[in-house]
């Protein structure tokens, strides 16, 4: 195997082994369990920067192993796969410092950072993943190592959420690997590709075809919470917060998410998926699901429900760009994988510190906060209005993309569900940021803990959610520069338009 | 040393019996007997599994008289295949059951430790010459030692309950083997020869043919326990010793189902296009669901298991129409023993985590197995991924093997099919959670009585248990391997096993 | 087939059956394991009167030798079984395959 | 076993439906065996065609030993396993005597196990040539050891159990040894080099034979023997 080839399946194992190592320790060593977790979140940012460097010069990364007659098992190292894989590194690395601040004390963290680890593996695997036979090991591979993160409490409570959890996602894997199966019987052994792998099957197939696509769209959206599959996440909101954070940001939310623009780019291509009539099904769940997620929001006391009606929401817009059959509405929804990813997590930090801090985990406890907490809040204020779209957070960028997408696809009526969407996400957002930092203190924290330090609660909690609340505002300020976010997006539209 | 592959055939059935014959012997040195044998025979029979790849089948003429007047030992893909699963579970089960009946001052327990080697032995060795007999009623004494050694192995445990499951499994095994005695006998009276392959040269769609694959297949069926014929499986595989549960339900149950694929391939193909290959199949649909319906009602882990097995022989007999439609075709055999490969890892890895259990707990209801994560993590994580490839979730040997069936199935367009296999793996998953949904919970630290004083479970246990979990998740990426084994020389009259 | 071959033949299958009947019909273990020799002796019944080649020709011996495997095979099968039944009736008082209750 | 009378033979339901089976079975297997072909020469001339090279004049003998020996060997292994897994269920036979009134039927057989074994060494040299081998002797050996039991003229005990492992598998041992001894000599299984077979099939059948009627004997014990020590 030559470095070339070895690079994708490389990335992977720098979270996989430290994943499998982890689980043979004891839970006192968290020296060690520390050292191999940042090692290997390190490793993985450096190769994914060498990739990034040899992509740009044309060079291929595929690690290609044989699997069955006919199909293999192909890790490779596009454009669109970088994107996530950036996105999952990066949170990953932040998440750890939060998990270990986290989950201090508490009992299983080997067991907790094992399946941690192995959770960012699947989805670099499913972000690498060459052909649908590989995306499939790693979408399911995901939903197991999630089930122990989601039941972790070991509660009655979070046992039942963790079965409906698998309830959902085995369905949905049940229907992927029928859409997957199918899929190969007509097309043969296929791989993804820029612009689609299937044009020369389409005539002729078009009823299948269209099935399957269908197929796709059940799988994923169970996964990526599409109304009316979304009833899982509410109940995943069991986990403890780092998990929460990357459920709802990077892992499983994101991996339906992920699926959807892979599947409709480069197996269908957006051309055939425009040609087959599917993507205005899916423009109007997609819609629908921004519009019924936001509403359910505004009635949430709970401050993690919240946050998840409103991830079933903005998850949605993913795929809404991906309906808008058009470059600026692709831009928009490939943007806001990132973009949604970064200012969730920074939300869900922030309601993990007020919870692990001062014991609020509710709304209406949150009378004052800003006060008490006023980094972990500012963090929370900029991932809020993010979620809104206010300028010049990333949000508003991709709502812009969005917006400008549906003149250009000319589905007018795509930017009242904007406005009103976004109108909805301020109703659910203002009263909050109000609550925290104009209302008074209304008497004691529900159990206050006192980290000491001087800051406003341990360093370890305080740092991720700054750190990503930074990056949110950064991802909009900055969205033009030479070689960032949208100069990437671009490429990609680019290849998958075949422009 | 003759290199030549046909010249061991005979070894690889000669060592283990001898092992069990000197096991008897001498009770003291029966394991470190056992165990050298077990190496020898594994090794022996990977090295030919790679021969057969590079250089073909091989026949092995028994006293110089070939066929039809003498017997031949043939080994091709199917057999080869069959033989390197029960070298890696038997190896993996001598070495588990050394700890497992560690017999320490009991004296029963000292029986039984005794006595568990030489008829151990006895089975491996049946199953060595079982894969490779080319010939009707050689077949049929082999069966009869592979079901007096399981039989005998079943009651060791000794219990009642366990002597009434193995009295049942001693009736359907016996009369299994008479009626495909008795189908031998009508294939002697039509045909005047015994070896397979002259049987498959002279084959005719005769009412006699028939009526031999009626009897054959009823016995077998019996002795695999397909649904509805299966009753005898749950109790007698629930109540067993650990180790011998595992290779009841990995190994010997594939005995049966090995002929039956062999003799509709070989012998009874002229027979395809009649309802009986639907039959089978109905049958099997009906083992999947009936299976997995019982498994999710049982209160002991055991017999979870068991009713587990009753279920995945269900998938084993779904594709005969498919496979018998096209022999030339080899995808839908393909699919079969990929699943009876994998269904045999992870089967034998789940009854030896089920062992572990009851030997640190003393009970293995599922309402004592709260918290097991916590207690007993090295088998927990052994049984779960044992239970992900029972689920057939990737990326497993189970998701392997199901992946191919349903290709099987859905470009031969048996639809119906296609559903039951995802459905069935959607039900599995169900009754896999009842044991890993509890395992997860929090321990309370002066809670429950029967998972607080878990004792250590022996390296010499826990080892092959994990050691074969794993290689239920690893195999998956093995798949290309185990079918360019399978592709030599099946079935023999087409691909020239001769 | 020839006539008294044939007459051999159907004798042999209607053993066969009739064992069959027995070991279904009847609990106690003892009918049942004579059930299953009854049904082994039709079979080797049937195979006997396969051998036999007409008046001027001596039988065919291949069946002869199979079926001396075969009655082999069953008394070691009935031995097995017997002593299994008399093991459970020492431990539970009875011959015969009763429902199990949890142990 | 008393209650095995207590069986009644009323025809239940379910055994009507049983019996109407049994019965469909039978006049099905019947009608279908009626139409095999009767003058099939099957393997008979074969056999009988190169009986000669088989070291044995008796053509059953010649396919028992030699065309098939193979399945012989397996069936010896059937044998000293059914021991094997007698013993294993059974860990006390408490060998069951009930002593005759008479002397008559003990001093009778003093008197006839010399001529037994006798009989049975005529019927193993006797299987070359005519119906007879080790199977019938060992059937009159077995025979022998049950009389001896039966007339409680000598019951096996305890250290009986270790003499008669040795002759369990010596029939086994002798077997598979001999045809492992071949497959070296001759590079197959059992494949007795020519002109010598009669003499290789005679040490087999004679370890064989022995194994065999230790084996009959021990299936009538039906546990390891151990006189007084426990109960069954």
């Amino acid at each position: 195997m030559t470095w070339e080839n070895s690079l994708p399946l490389l990335i992977v194992l720098t979270s996989l082994v430290p994943g499998v190592v982890i689980f043979f320790l004891k839970e006192s060593t968290v020296g060690v369990r520390t050292t191999l977790n940042m090692f290997g979140a390190v490793a993985k940012l450096v190769l994914i920067a060498v990739m990034i460097n040899g992509l740009l010069n044309e060079t291929t990364y595929e690690t290609r192993l044989p699997f069955l007659p006919g199909i293999d098992f192909v890790l490779r190292a596009d454009t669109l796969s970088i994107l996530f894989c950036i996105l999952s590194a990066v949170l990953w690395l932040v998440t750890t410092i939060y998990a270990i601040g986290y989950l201090e004390h508490s009992p299983n963290r080997s067991r907790f950072f094992g399946f941690f680890s192995l959770c960012v593996s699947s989805t670099m695997g499913i972000a690498l993943a060459g052909n649908l036979m590989t995306f499939l090991i790693f979408y399911e591979l995901l939903t197991i190592c999630t089930y122990p993160l989601v039941v972790h409490k070991g509660d009655e409570k979070a046992l039942r959420g963790g079965r409906t959890y698998l309830i959902y996602t085995l369905v949905g894997g049940g229907a992927l690997l029928l859409a997957v199966i199918w899929m190969y019987a007509i097309a043969g052994p296929i791989e993804f590709r820029d612009g689609g792998a299937i044009d020369a099957i389409v005539e002729g197939a078009r009823g299948p075809l269209t099935v399957i696509y269908f197929l796709f769209i059940a799988a994923f959206g169970v996964k990526s919470a599409i109304v009316p599959l979304h009833g899982w996440l509410p109940r995943a909101m069991v986990a403890p917060a780092p998990v929460s954070a990357l459920l709802h940001a990077v892992a499983v939310v994101k991996a339906g998410a992920f699926g959807i623009v892979r599947v409709t780019y480069d197996l269908f291509g957006i051309d055939v998926a425009n040609d087959l009539g599917v993507l205005t099904p899916l423009m109007i769940a997609t819609s629908l699901t921004i519009i019924v997620g936001s509403v359910l929001a505004i009635f949430q006391d709970d401050i993690k429900k919240r946050l998840a009606y409103s991830t079933v929401s903005q998850v949605s817009y993913i795929a809404l760009g991906v309906a808008l059959f058009g470059p600026l509405g692709s831009i928009g929804g490939i943007m806001h994988l990132v973009h949604q990813g970064v200012m969730k997590i920074t939300l869900f930090f922030g309601a993990g510190s007020f919870d692990e801090t001062l014991g609020v985990t509710k709304i209406s406890q949150m009378d004052g906060i800003g006060r008490r907490m006023p980094l972990t809040m500012a963090a929370f204020t900029v991932g809020a209005l993010g979620m809104i779209g206010v300028p010049p957070t990333a949000g508003f960028i991709t709502k812009w993309f969005l917006g400008t997408g549906a003149i250009e696809a000319n589905s007018h009526w795509v930017i009242g569900v904007l406005i009103l969407s976004s109108l909805l996400n301020a109703g659910y957002f203002l009263p909050i940021l109000y609550r925290a930092w104009f209302k008074p203190q209304k008497g004691d924290w529900p159990s206050e803990h006192d980290f000491g330090g001087r800051f406003e609660t341990f360093w370890m909690l305080l740092l991720p959610p700054v750190v990503t609340g930074v990056f949110s505002i950064l991802l909009g300020l900055f969205a033009n520069l030479p070689v960032g976010l949208l100069y990437w997006v671009r490429l990609i539209v680019l290849r998958e338009y075949e422009l | 040393m003759p290199q030549d592959l046909a010249f061991w055939l005979p070894v690889v059935i000669a060592v283990p019996l001898m092992a069990a014959v000197l096991a008897f012997l001498l009770p003291r040195a029966a394991f470190p007997i056992s165990l050298g044998a077990a190496l020898i025979t594994s090794g022996l029979v990977c090295w030919a599994a790679l021969a057969a790849v590079n250089a073909g089948p091989a026949t092995h003429t028994v006293g110089g008289w070939s066929a039809p007047l003498g017997i031949d030992l043939v080994l091709d893909g199917l057999s080869g295949l069959l033989l390197v699963l029960t070298a890696i579970i038997g190896l993996a089960i001598t070495v588990y059951a050394h700890g497992y009946f560690q017999p320490g001052d009991d004296l029963v327990k000292q029986h039984q430790y005794n006595f568990f080697w030489p008829l151990w032995m006895f089975l491996w060795a049946s199953l060595n010459a079982l894969f490779l007999s080319a010939d009707v009623f050689n077949l049929y004494v082999t069966l009869e030692l592979l079901g007096f050694s399981a039989v005998a192995l079943t009651a060791l445990a000794g219990k009642p309950t366990v002597l009434k499951a193995a009295m049942r499994y001693l009736m359907v095994s016996l009369s299994g083997s008479l009626f495909y005695l008795m189908g031998v006998v009508f294939l002697y009276a039509q045909f005047g020869t015994l070896d397979i392959r002259l049987l498959s040269a002279a084959s005719a769609e005769t009412p006699t043919l028939l009526a031999s694959a009626a009897l054959i297949t009823t016995g077998l069926i019996m002795k695999s326990a397909l649904f509805p014929l299966h009753f005898w499986l749950p109790p007698a595989h629930a109540n067993a010793a650990a180790p011998v549960s595992a290779l009841l339900s990995a190994l010997v149950v594939k005995g049966s189902l090995y002929i039956v694929l062999r003799l509709w391939l070989e012998v009874f193909y002229p027979l395809a296009d009649t309802v009986a290959p639907q039959v089978l199949s109905v049958l099997g649909v009906g083992a999947v669901l009936w299976g997995s319906l019982q498994a999710m009602q049982q209160p002991r882990l055991k017999l979870l298991i068991a009713y587990s097995t009753v279920a995945q022989l269900g998938y084993m007999f779904l594709l005969m129409p498919i496979l018998l439609k096209n022999r030339d075709d080899s995808t839908a055999l393909a699919a079969t023993m990929s699943f009876v490969f994998a269904h045999a890892v992870a089967k034998a890895a789940a009854f030896l985590s089920a062992g572990s259990i009851l030997h640190a707990l003393k009970d293995d209801r599922l309402t004592a197995l709260s918290g097991l994560m916590k207690k007993m993590p090295v088998t927990t994580a052994a049984f779960a991924m044992a239970g992900i490839s029972l689920i057939a979730l990737p990326p497993s040997a189970g998701f392997l093997a199901k992946y191919q069936m349903l290709q099987s199935a859905l470009t031969n367009g048996y639809w119906g099919l296609v559903f039951v296999v995802i459905g069935g793996g959607l039900l599995a998953a169900v009754y896999i959670m009842r044991v890993l949904g509890p395992a997860f919970k929090k321990v309370e630290p002066y809670g429950a009585e029967s998972t607080s004083k878990a004792v250590h479970v022996p390296l010499v246990m826990s080892i092959p248990t994990l050691a074969l979990a794993l290689l239920a998740i690893v195999i998956s990426f093995m798949g290309v391997y185990l079918l360019e084994l399978l592709a030599v020389g099946t079935p023999w009259v087409l691909k020239g096993g001769l | 087939m020839n006539d008294s071959a044939a007459l051999y033949a159907v004798a042999g299958v209607i053993l066969f059956g009739m064992g069959i009947y027995a070991l279904v019909a009847y609990p106690h273990l003892l009918r049942k394991i004579l059930g299953m020799n009854v049904m082994g002796i039709g079979v080797f019944a049937v195979f006997v009167a396969l051998a036999y080649r007409g008046p001027d020709q001596p039988p065919d011996p291949v069946p002869h030798a199979l079926v001396i495997t075969g009655i082999v095979v069953a008394v070691c099968a009935t031995g097995l079984g017997l002593t299994l039944a008399t093991r459970l009736k020492a431990l539970t008082g009875v011959a015969q395959l009763t429902p199990d209750q949890e142990d | 076993m008393p209650d095995f009378y207590d069986d009644d033979a009323r025809l239940t339901r379910p055994r009507i439906v049983a019996l109407a089976l049994s019965a469909a079975l039978v006049a099905l297997l019947s009608l279908i065996i009626l139409t095999a072909p009767g003058d099939l020469e099957r393997l008979n001339l074969v056999a009988r065609e190169r009986l000669t090279e088989s070291g044995v004049a008796n053509p059953v003998t010649a396919v028992l030993l030699n065309f098939r020996g193979y399945d012989t060997l397996l069936e010896v292994a059937v044998l000293l396993l059914a021991v094997i897994g007698i013993w294993s269920m059974a860990r006390y036979a408490r060998v069951w005597i009930k002593v005759p009134d008479t002397p008559v039927l003990a001093a009778f057989v003093r008197l006839v196990l010399p001529l037994m074994v006798l009989v049975s060494g005529y019927l193993l040299w006797l299987g070359a040539d005519a119906p007879g081998g080790a199977f019938q002797g060992g059937a009159v050996l077995g025979g022998m050891g049950i009389l001896w039991i039966a007339a409680a003229v000598w019951l096996p005990d305890f250290q009986f159990q270790r003499f008669a492992r040795v002759m369990l598998v010596l029939g086994l041992i002798a077997f598979v040894g001999a045809s492992t001894l071949l497959l070296a000599l001759e590079g197959s299984f059992m494949e007795y080099p020519a002109g010598e077979a009669k003499n290789w099939i005679l040490v087999i059948e004679s370890a064989a034979m022995i194994s065999i009627g230790m084996t009959l004997m021990m299936l009538f014990v039906g546990g390891i023997p151990r006189l007084n020590e426990g109960t069954v």
